[in-house]
């Protein structure tokens, strides 16, 4: 691991200690997913319904890893990624239709919208303290967006549609085939990013926020610090994972990115485990890709049943998820920084 | 002539508020957590009531006494079988824990309640209270209403001789004020944590009763309850049933003089604003250990006179 | 060793390769001589009460066509099969239905897609493979030109016209008070107020008196705001449980002692009119499908074709329709169905929107047409409810004839 | 040893991968005043804890009564007449002094109603203050409640974790008062102290705890006359 002594003027050399990074593992993480989903690709090729479902997977994978980034390793609790998403998703769409601007200018523009919202929700969260008026104070925050975007004219109940495809310069992504490759690769670029950010210092530090504030604090870090730049890089892939959502799909409604959306995304970085790579993704396969499965095996009446015992079950006998629990039977393949910071302990 | 009536309509929406987050904000304040699955209970009473009383025809007094049984032994089953399992985990795990878990048993229940009792909205009765009513300087409220209100008071009356004036409001106010204080004294917490959710649920089926005999039931009724009992258990002060009830009348009679004045975006979204505004108000102008924002604002004040005094 | 190790892997990732091809192959198999119908009904969540209505009426359907033998279709007959998915009141899950629908189940038509919201989802979805598709929703912003997306029952705005007549033929009423819903149902309804009223010049004027929540359970004040306000009459948008609670709390307020409550939407489309039957006084609603509940009252008869009585009087004789107004406007969906795949003598999506685009549909709501953009003209009647005995009454009919099709605000058709 | 009314043998205690405590042995004879000196951080709270039932231990025994008591909660030890005073006078700061104490009851039920008044007169500062609320009383005051609240359970040992801390001198002797008064009435009294002065003064047997381990010192004679150099290492 990159971290070695500490001392007082580590704070700047240190913070974002990419030199000394172990690139290796970002990369190694990349690639598993990538060919992970190239794996996929006859699927999607072969049936437009499974294609349709896999894009939902990737789309989810994305956000829930974004999710998952102020989640799983500052373990603050913030309860509004979905109006991040819609945030995301809109500013792309409006700057797309009104202003035809190219989709990977509207992409990042929407990205980044959502981390500077990002960013005023961290400096809230940092200043509220206290887990639960964290999550509620979040959840109000959620209400607000969603009561401002359909009470503004140019977004309204019924949301936007008729935004481009995406596009990449001269490359427009139109068939599905083309738009599950092209999401494919904006997460394995997130689980890259996701696993730089957990190998280095940063992230290490962002772990011993959610662990021990205190102790931390106490041999010379700013604990804020980390949560900023964790709820704000959160936000941003969650913006990014909004506006791929609306311009994939072709629609954005405030509507549909509300508390449920919200719990959603919860329950996939939960289920798939908090403070892993692969978690999230493994959360949106069997989140979105269980409801498929009950409901071609008939059992569609049944579905909230089994959505709701699968919750229950999860957290009360694998509290940390199920690439958590994987992990923590096998050993480290998925280490999220646990490590790292047990050097500081 | 408007202001009567708008404070009639604020005090009647003001109750249920009021009395919906007294149940609910027993559990959140000893449990440091939210029920999400609260809504579902609130439906649950009322669906057993409509089982009873509509379809089974028994009396409704015998129909409001089960309704409360059933959900009552419903509340102290889940936090036996479920919640329970969660009191070791560390803050922030329990956190999610305990709002994952009950988000999903309200799933389930609301399935169930779906499949059982259909979609379609169901009328409940209670005796003749709806069709009856009184004048009031020429405004008419029915005798359900005038029931509620007084449901509202009884409830609030009961619960603040329970809180001051027996070993369990005790045991509650020492867990609230301070969980690992009241461990070492000897509160038997799992005890107190039993007792605090079946009798959420039990108060919760009475007005779910009472709400679906006002309006209408369905089995997703409350859970715009629900988001309301955040502002005010928070604005009360968690864990504070008296204060759930003024910051419940307060809600609701913001609620029925705003209308007349704005639409409703505006006044929800004024409602979470305030709710956020507190929490950094609260963050920022209190020092740590400090709980009560008024009380602190009080001792600043205070501070503030004696040093323009001095 | 190594060597065998990697012809194992290589036959693995052609046995799962082989796996996922047969399991496409599996999943676009359509069924023989069947005619492959879709239906994407909200069986959960919060439009699961009409989504269930909407499965047994169109159960019904099928039943009432293939005991028959099934449908003509270019000189074959051939007997139909719904398949259905539940879009669990969600857009994603609409999206996803629609998108088995048109690729894997490979149907010729979509019977309903309930939802406004998820009516827009799938729009893209149906037309690109070219499925018409029922909708019940209001969905401005994709009626255009040429769509698959089609609607024979009215949405909000044609709703509130015949208030409109009403109120500008009237010599009581100068100034109507509107609640509305947030969202766009209601955003419409002010829109069509303002022009109606303010850019149209028609007698009359209107109030904005606050709007409410979807879910909301107390209408208390705004019963208050309206019996205090400078009004004649008030203007209602809402629906469902929504609109039932609305009815039963102004009447026990005393409001339609003060005033005439005006009510659209789909013609009182409220779940259960004889739930609120005493609180229907005084009260005007819209009826297109609700009509059929009172066929037996002289005078709505009068405002329904014969041969849409007679239609009608058939789907009673039919076992298990479901006896409620929302129903009646799914199954008359299903009978343009059955117009189209008869006219066209075909399966194929292009063929059967030209059956229905321009043609007059005899369905059990009256003859109706659809235009180019997929909106309905169909006959309609303003009712005058009188529940004085405790049942909702017939009292008068204050305005019959036909509703025409609007697609945009303003409308671009003259009303 | 008929007269040990408590002991710990080979106790071990740990915080996630930290352990607190080590081979910790510690008798405690009927009727004494025994006391654990220590540097802050060295374990005392953590001991207390362990005893009381408030923590449980990792392994180890700890025997009251001649029963085992580790697992048992700290209500259930209450009923057995252990009770604990916890560190920086804490009570129930939104609660009268009169609720504070009968909060302080309910695991005793069935206990008698005259222990009230008992307690009352060992601590007339709190007679007249039946009705104040506690958070807004003294230091001094908040600690007198906080071991009224031990002795109402009428125990037959009482724990105090750092009784002194923080208070003023005048106020001390009035703690040390209390305690030498309640080690008169028969009460067992397990001391925790950081400074040692009110251990030389009231305790009858010492240990001391540094890093994570209880060395014994001895009886009152015994390390009075170490007093300096036991202070040295409290302060290490």
């Amino acid at each position: 691991m990159s971290s070695s002594e500490a001392t007082a003027t580590h704070e700047e050399e240190l913070d974002v200690d990419l030199r000394n990074l172990e690139w290796t593992e970002p990369i190694r993480a990349a690639a598993f997913v990538l060919v992970g989903g190239l794996v996929v690709v006859p699927f999607v090729i072969s049936s437009n319904y499974v294609g349709y479902v896999a894009l939902l997977v990737l789309m989810f994978g994305i956000m829930a890893s974004g999710y998952n980034i102020m989640l799983g390793w500052p373990n603050l609790l913030v309860f509004c990624p979905a109006a991040l998403a819609v945030i995301g998703g809109v500013v792309s769409s409006l700057l797309a239709i009104q202003m035809g601007l190219p989709f990977a200018v509207t992409l990042l523009i929407g990205g980044l919208t959502a981390a500077i919202v990002g960013s005023a929700v961290a400096a809230s969260a940092i200043i509220i303290g206290s887990t639960f008026e964290i999550v509620i104070a979040t959840l109000a925050f959620e209400q607000i967006v969603y009561y401002a975007f359909t009470n503004w004219d140019r977004v309204g109940p019924t949301g936007i549609s008729g935004m481009p495809n995406p596009s990449l310069g001269p490359l427009v992504f139109t068939s599905q085939v083309e738009q599950y490759v092209f999401l494919l690769a904006v997460l394995v670029l997130v689980t890259f990013i996701v696993t730089a950010f957990d190998r280095s210092l940063l992230g290490t530090l962002a772990v011993a926020t959610g662990e021990d504030e205190e102790l931390l604090r106490s041999i010379g870090y700013n604990p804020s610090r980390y949560k900023l730049v964790s709820v704000v890089l959160g936000a941003f892939v969650l913006g990014i994972g909004g506006a791929l959502y609306a311009h994939v799909n072709g629609l954005v409604t405030p509507g549909a990115f509300t508390l449920d959306q919200t719990v959603l995304l919860l329950v996939i970085a939960v289920l798939g485990g908090l403070r892993t790579i692969y978690g999230p993704i493994v959360g949106a396969v069997l989140m979105i890709g269980l409801p498929e499965i009950v409901r071609s095996l008939g059992f569609g009446d049944y579905q909230p049943y089994i959505i709701g015992l699968t919750l229950i079950l999860v957290i009360l006998f694998l509290p940390s998820g199920i690439v958590g629990g994987v992990k923590d039977y096998f050993g480290d393949f998925d280490n999220g920084g646990v490590s790292a910071w047990a050097f500081w302990k | 002539m408007v202001l009567l009536e708008s404070l009639i309509n604020g005090l009647i929406q003001g109750s249920i508020f009021a009395v919906f987050a007294a149940s609910f904000t027993i559990i959140f304040g000893v449990m440091d957590i939210p029920n999400m699955g609260h809504a579902a209970l609130f439906a649950g009473g009322a669906y057993v009531f409509y089982q009873l009383v509509n379809l089974t025809g028994l009396p409704w007094i015998v129909g409001l006494i089960g309704a409360v049984l059933a959900i009552a032994v419903l509340g102290a089953v889940v936090e036996k079988t479920l919640l329970s399992r969660l009191y070791g985990r560390k803050e922030s795990e329990y956190v999610f824990g305990v709002i994952l878990v009950t988000i999903g048993l309200a799933r389930i229940l609301e399935r169930g309640y779906a499949q059982i009792w259909g979609h379609a909205p169901k009328y409940i009765e209670l005796g003749n209270l709806q069709e009856n009513s009184v004048q009031v300087s020429g405004t008419s409220v029915s005798h359900l209403e005038l029931v509620v209100i007084a449901f509202a008071v009884a409830n609030f009356a009961f619960l603040y001789w329970l809180i001051n004036y027996t070993d369990t409001g005790l045991s509650l106010q020492a867990i609230v004020q301070n969980r690992e204080l009241a461990i070492m004294r000897g509160i038997n917490v799992d005890r107190v944590f039993l007792i605090a959710f079946t009798l959420g649920a039990a108060m919760i089926a009475a007005a779910g009763v009472l709400n679906a005999a006002m309006f209408t039931l369905e089995p997703t009724l409350g859970f715009s309850l629900l988001i309301k009992a955040f502002i005010i258990v928070i604005l009360g002060g968690i864990g504070r049933v008296m204060g759930a009830m003024v910051a419940g009348y307060a809600l609701g009679l913001y609620e029925a003089f705003a209308v007349l004045y704005l639409s409703s975006y505006y006044i929800y979204a004024s409602e979470f604003a305030v709710l956020i505004a507190f929490f950094l108000l609260k963050a920022i102008v209190l020092s740590e250990g400090e709980d009560s924002l008024i009380a602190g604002l009080k001792e600043r004040a205070t501070s503030l006179r004696q040093g323009v005094a001095e | 060793m190594p060597e065998y190790k990697r012809r194992s892997f290589l036959a693995k990732s052609c046995a799962a390769t082989g796996i996922a091809v047969g399991l496409a192959g599996c999943m676009g198999d359509s069924g023989g001589s069947q005619v492959q119908l879709g239906a994407i009904n909200p069986l959960s969540g919060s439009a699961a009460f009409f989504g269930e209505l909407a499965t047994e009426a169109q159960s019904a359907w099928v039943e009432n066509v293939n005991g028959n033998g099934g449908l003509e279709i270019g000189g074959e007959t051939r007997e139909i099969n719904i398949v259905e998915y539940d879009d669990e009141s969600s857009n994603d899950q609409a999206r996803s239905a629609a998108q088995r629908l048109t690729t894997s189940d490979n149907v010729s038509m979509i019977l309903s897609s309930w939802r406004s919201n998820g009516a827009i989802a799938i729009n893209e979805i149906i037309n690109n493979n070219q499925i018409p598709t029922f909708t019940h929703g209001f969905t401005p912003q994709v009626n255009t030109d040429g769509t698959y997306m089609m609607r024979l029952t009215v949405s909000t705005v044609m709703d509130a016209y015949p208030a409109l007549q009403f109120v500008s033929d009237s010599d009581d009423i100068e100034k109507i008070g509107v609640i509305a819903e947030e969202g766009d149902w209601g955003d419409d309804t002010l829109d069509l107020m303002e022009w109606w009223f303010n850019e149209a010049d028609n007698a009359g004027d209107y109030e904005n008196l606050g709007r409410f929540s979807f879910s909301q359970q107390d209408f208390s004040s705004y019963i208050t705001k309206a019996r205090n306000s400078d009004i004649d009459a008030l203007y209602v948008q809402t629906w469902a449980s929504a609109m039932q609670r609305f009815i039963e709390q102004q009447d026990s307020a005393g409001l339609n002692d003060d005033m005439p409550i005006l009510t659209g939407l789909g013609g009182a489309d409220y779940n259960s009119l004889g739930e609120v039957g005493g609180s229907m006084s005084n009260v005007y609603a819209l009826g297109v499908y609700t009509r059929l509940s009172y066929a037996d009252d002289d005078q709505i008869a009068e405002t329904i074709s014969d041969e849409a009585l007679s239609q009608f009087e058939d789907y009673q004789s039919i076992e298990n329709a479901p006896d409620h107004p929302t129903a009646y406007n799914v199954y008359a969906d299903a009978q343009a169905a059955e117009y189209a795949l008869t006219e066209a003598g075909s399966t194929n999506g292009e063929d059967l929107r030209e059956a229905l685009v321009g043609n007059e549909i005899t369905t059990i709501l009256g003859n109706a047409t659809i235009n180019d953009r997929g909106q309905p003209s169909i006959p309609g009647a303003l009712i005058k409810f009188d529940g004085s005995s405790g049942d909702a009454e017939i009292d008068t009919v204050a305005w019959d004839g036909q509703l025409p099709p609007i697609t945009s605000i303003p409308p671009e058709t003259d009303l | 040893m008929s007269d040990e009314i408590l002991s710990v043998s080979d106790l071990e205690v740990s915080y996630g991968d930290m352990t607190v405590l080590r081979n910790v042995d510690l008798s405690v004879p009927e009727g004494g005043v025994v006391s654990v000196v220590g540097a802050n951080g060295a374990g005392k709270t953590t001991l207390m804890k362990a005893i009381s039932g408030v923590k449980d231990p990792d392994s180890g025994e700890i025997t009251f009564r001649d029963e085992n008591t580790v697992g048992l909660d700290p209500h259930e030890l209450i009923q057995r007449g252990l009770t604990y005073v916890p560190e920086r006078h804490t009570v129930f700061p939104e609660m009268t002094v009169l609720e504070n104490l009968r909060t302080a009851m309910i695991p005793a039920e069935g206990s008698n109603s005259d222990v009230l008044e008992q307690v009352f007169e060992l601590f007339p500062i709190l007679d007249e203050r039946r009705q104040q609320d506690a958070g807004t009383m003294s230091g001094g005051q908040q600690q007198m409640l906080a071991i009224a609240q031990g002795l109402v359970v009428e125990p037959d040992i009482i724990l105090l974790d750092e009784p002194t801390l923080g208070l003023a001198p005048k106020i001390v002797e009035d703690v040390r008062d209390t305690i030498l008064e309640i080690s008169d009435n028969g009460v067992t009294v397990l001391l925790v102290d950081e400074k040692i002065q009110l251990s030389k003064e009231v305790a009858e047997d010492l240990y001391l705890m540094r890093k994570s381990t209880l060395q014994y010192l001895g009886e009152r004679g015994e390390f009075e006359a170490e007093y300096e150099r036991i202070l040295q290492e409290t302060i290490e």
